[in-house]
């Protein structure tokens, strides 16, 4: 079902934790839904210089926070705004169609950290104007049966 | 991964090497066909005759009131189709659950846009209908009641006989999905009035795609697969000979090991259901404490996701199942959970591991080691426990 | 009885040791459920995978086009009332022929009391349809084909590329049974306008109560079983994971070894035809010369009874079958004997001989030695022979 | 399916053949329905001294054919004329529900080939005065599937 490099970020999460007094942080997802991602930037002249997150959710959820948080680590705000769901889950050597979700919220999250890091810094993030991590994320595979 | 740990019987189980046994001449020298009339067909026709014998057998049926399927779906299909179908003159309303299997849920679902109605009961936090409110549901038009044995997700067993009571009172045909029942607990289809039942042989030790459809002798039912004459013309398609073999044998042992299997797998559910309760906070039990199948122990587990946890433990070998929505790809966690109230954020914790003949003493001490760590590592990850850690633990 | 020949192979076959095999581990030790996650639950997801594939290559299909049954009649029930009520807003009429299986005709005769209307084609007397009627019988009301690719009976191969292509031009669903037809003819779905097909492992070689049907992507059907999300959720059920696993490697071996087994077959079978018809008078041979299927071989004997002949056979350890009515109970001889015209008197004294690969040129030649002594024995006994006798013999 | 008496009498048959100048002889059943059974009776002093068959049809047919040709063989007419097709199907050890018309033909056979000998002898036979033997003698069993 998931990829070796699914399981080993699942298995192995890089980068779990907090940050006390964090830059920024995005908390995307809810508890109903069955994830919720939660992500602490530390950044400083523009670079994100630590990122830890907190992920309640599937195999998959955890290992797209894992993999983003990598992603984005030691980059610019700019090159972090950049980073797609599609480029996560290439990253991990692809995502079951049924789980391609966790990887937008991956991306959301991200971005949503860094909106509170513009907010709170009262910058402008011009790619952040349509950022609306509140919709809706889910996009539906096949469902399985369970047995 | 060396050790492989199977507390997944309620999905599927082994197949017992008696009833291999029994099934192999079957596919290869005693193949013929049970619908010719050599000796190769006669051969196979008394092998069909045998099982069904064996079937009737186990729960209090005659020989011709049991007829095979390619599997539990297919008998619940056909029962509520065949039924709702041939007895549409006398009503177009249908009693069911909302814990029901999808084979159930979707049939009905189905029948609804056919112009059939349907009354969905609701149960309580352990999974039990209200007798009271099956008795509300009925109407003059009421048709058919189809309720399971037992559930699938959570074990809970509902009061059959008493079910069956009023049906017979009332003149409605009485189908009851014991596809988790049979073989776990005891079933006279005459003393629980049942007019119709579905089973099916992988959960019993038995051979997959095969099941079986009690038929009350007089119930009006129209065929849900039709062609050749085989079943008594009921059910067409040429007999899976090997398989209604294997279905036949694993029934004769399921009935004659039944209080063993009982104690076996209750005695190593509640030692796990202890192990677990004891080391783990904030972890619910689910499904009825005492009305529940022999085998199943259910949890949610707060804070944490039912597959993340599934997947942890299948890499430590150890095979069990969730209903919660991420393994299934779907938003809402199972309509069981739903059902029985539990809030969307516990149910995804869920855990269900269901214990089998095979079961040993020593996985089930290994599971309540493990379990308890693989929790702990997920509840460090999640956003959601922390808010609870400093005050409460 | 020491002797054993088996010459009913379009009744059902022996599996093949390599089929054997290759299902074995699936019963007791991969036996997971390919809907868990778990390791079992993959590792059986993988093999149905796997058998899904073949069965794709077998038939020049896609992989996601093939749906795995419970074997052809539900193949056959599935495809035609799934086509028929998910496309009853375009249309009421469906088109077959009167020599189809039972599961073909049964399924249309249920539909006909549920408003459809069918046409049943004709057959000449060697069993083909006429492409004319064909085109004759469709109306704008027309939404479905359904017609066998090789006649269970007589063996006759119909046209079905040419089939295909007039319902491809008339936007017509083409179903066809090709239960007989698959592992003894070249079978290109997208060559021969298939939109529908429905297959049986028992006939190839492969395991009874596993079938297939192939549903071109687009085609728009209901379900025949609801339930569980299996099968790309569109036929709910646990699947029959061994059985599955043993159809792919059925088509697989088919396929591979397709040139070499028809060779095989047709050289024995016109050895057979040739000895009987040349030591026996008053002997008809049925069905089409050319198009028919490689191994069958059907006689009408004159003036006997086929049951008779068939337990004469018997008591040789000569497994065979009839379209006598004698063998069934009813009034009548087969449908198919009686469509292409055959007179009642004569059906009734039909012979179906079947040859597969495990049939041997000696198990022929004794065949070809016995049967003429038993048509002999039976004849001296029956009244109408007496009185051709004297005249012509 | 058959018991070991219908398979003996189906494949060892009593009393095939013909009687030439037979007394009485009886045929009922059809080539259309797949069974047709021909009865010659040699008659004297109200003894049936010899009794031959011919049948075509199904392995029951002959079967009872052979068997019924037994059961009357040195009986008097009186007592041929009690001759049921129940007698028959016990005398067979049973037979298949979809067979049981078999064991009328027979029995009509019997009746027929009497009823034939009555005429030519210008006797009335009481017992034959409502046998109708050629109407429709069918009961139906269970219909197997062609495999
Ligand atoms: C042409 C044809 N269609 C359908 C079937 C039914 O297949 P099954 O017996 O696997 O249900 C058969 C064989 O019995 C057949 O020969
Ligand atoms: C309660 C219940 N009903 C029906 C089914 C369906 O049975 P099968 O998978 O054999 O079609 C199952 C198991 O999957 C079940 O647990």
């Amino acid at each position: 079902m998931y990829s070796e490099k699914v399981m080993d970020h699942f298995m192995n999460p890089r980068n779990v934790g907090e940050i006390e007094n964090a830059d920024g942080i995005g908390e995307v997802g809810n508890a109903k839904c069955g994830d919720i991602m939660k992500m602490y930037l530390k950044i400083e002249n523009d670079v994100i210089v630590d990122v830890k997150f907190k992920t309640f959710g599937c195999g998959s959820a955890i290992a797209t926070s894992s993999i983003a948080t990598e992603m984005i680590k030691g980059k610019t705000i700019q090159e972090a705004l950049k980073l797609t769901n599609q480029a996560v889950v290439e990253a991990l050597d692809g995502l079951p169609p049924q789980k391609i979700h966790c990887s937008v919220l991956a991306e959301q999250a991200v971005k949503s950290a860094l909106l509170d890091y513009a907010k709170k810094h009262h910058i402008t993030l011009d790619e952040l104007n349509d950022f609306h991590p509140d919709e809706d994320h889910h996009e539906h595979g096949e469902e399985y049966e369970e047995a | 991964m060396n050790k492989r740990i199977y507390l997944d019987y309620s999905a599927t189980t082994p197949m017992k090497q008696e009833v291999l046994e029994e099934m192999l001449p079957y596919f290869t020298e005693r193949f013929g066909n049970p619908s010719s009339i050599h000796s190769f067909g006669r051969e196979a026709k008394q092998a069909i005759d045998q099982a069904r014998s064996r079937l009737a057998k186990a729960i209090g049926a005659k020989q011709d009131e049991i007829y095979f399927t390619g599997g539990g779906s297919e008998a619940d299909n056909w029962a509520i189709k065949g039924v709702a179908y041939a007895n549409r003159d006398k009503g177009n309303h249908i009693i069911t659950t909302k814990i029901e299997h999808h084979a159930v849920l979707h049939t009905c679902e189905y029948l609804e846009k056919d112009g059939f109605e349907v009354t969905y009961l609701d149960v309580d936090e352990y999974g039990m209908i209200s007798l009271e409110q099956l008795r509300n549901a009925i109407t003059d038009r009421t048709i058919l009641i189809t309720l399971m044995f037992a559930n699938n997700e959570i074990g809970t067993i509902q009061p059959i006989g008493e079910i069956g009571a009023i049906a017979r009172e009332k003149g409605i045909y009485f189908h009851t999905d014991a596809v988790q029942a049979l073989g776990n607990v005891k079933i006279d289809v005459n003393a629980l009035n049942i007019d119709l039942m579905s089973m099916s042989a992988h959960k019993i030790y038995g051979p997959k795609g095969v099941g079986g459809l009690y038929i009350r002798k007089g119930v009006k039912i129209h065929s849900l697969i039709h062609g050749g004459a085989q079943e008594r013309r009921r059910r067409a398609g040429t007999e899976n000979l090997p398989g209604i073999v294997g279905f036949g044998k694993a029934a004769e042992l399921a009935i004659e090991n039944l209080d063993g299997h009982i104690r076996h797998v209750k005695d190593l559910r509640d030692r796990l259901i202890k192990g677990i309760m004891d080391k783990v906070d904030y972890v619910r039990f689910n499904g009825h404490p005492e009305n529940r199948l022999p085998g199943n122990a259910h949890f949610a587990f707060e804070f944490i996701e039912g597959e993340s946890l599934l997947l942890s433990l299948d890499m430590l070998g150890i095979a069990g199942s969730s209903g919660s929505a991420c393994t299934s790809g779907s938003l809402d966690p199972s309509h069981v959970l739903m059902a029985i109230g539990l809030p969307h954020e516990i149910a995804h914790g869920s855990l269900r591991l269901t214990i089998g003949d095979f079961t040993t003493a020593e996985e089930i001490d290994y599971v309540i080691n493990e379990l308890p760590k693989i929790v702990d590592r997920l509840r460090q990850m999640s956003p959601l426990y922390e808010k609870v850690k400093g005050g409460q633990k």
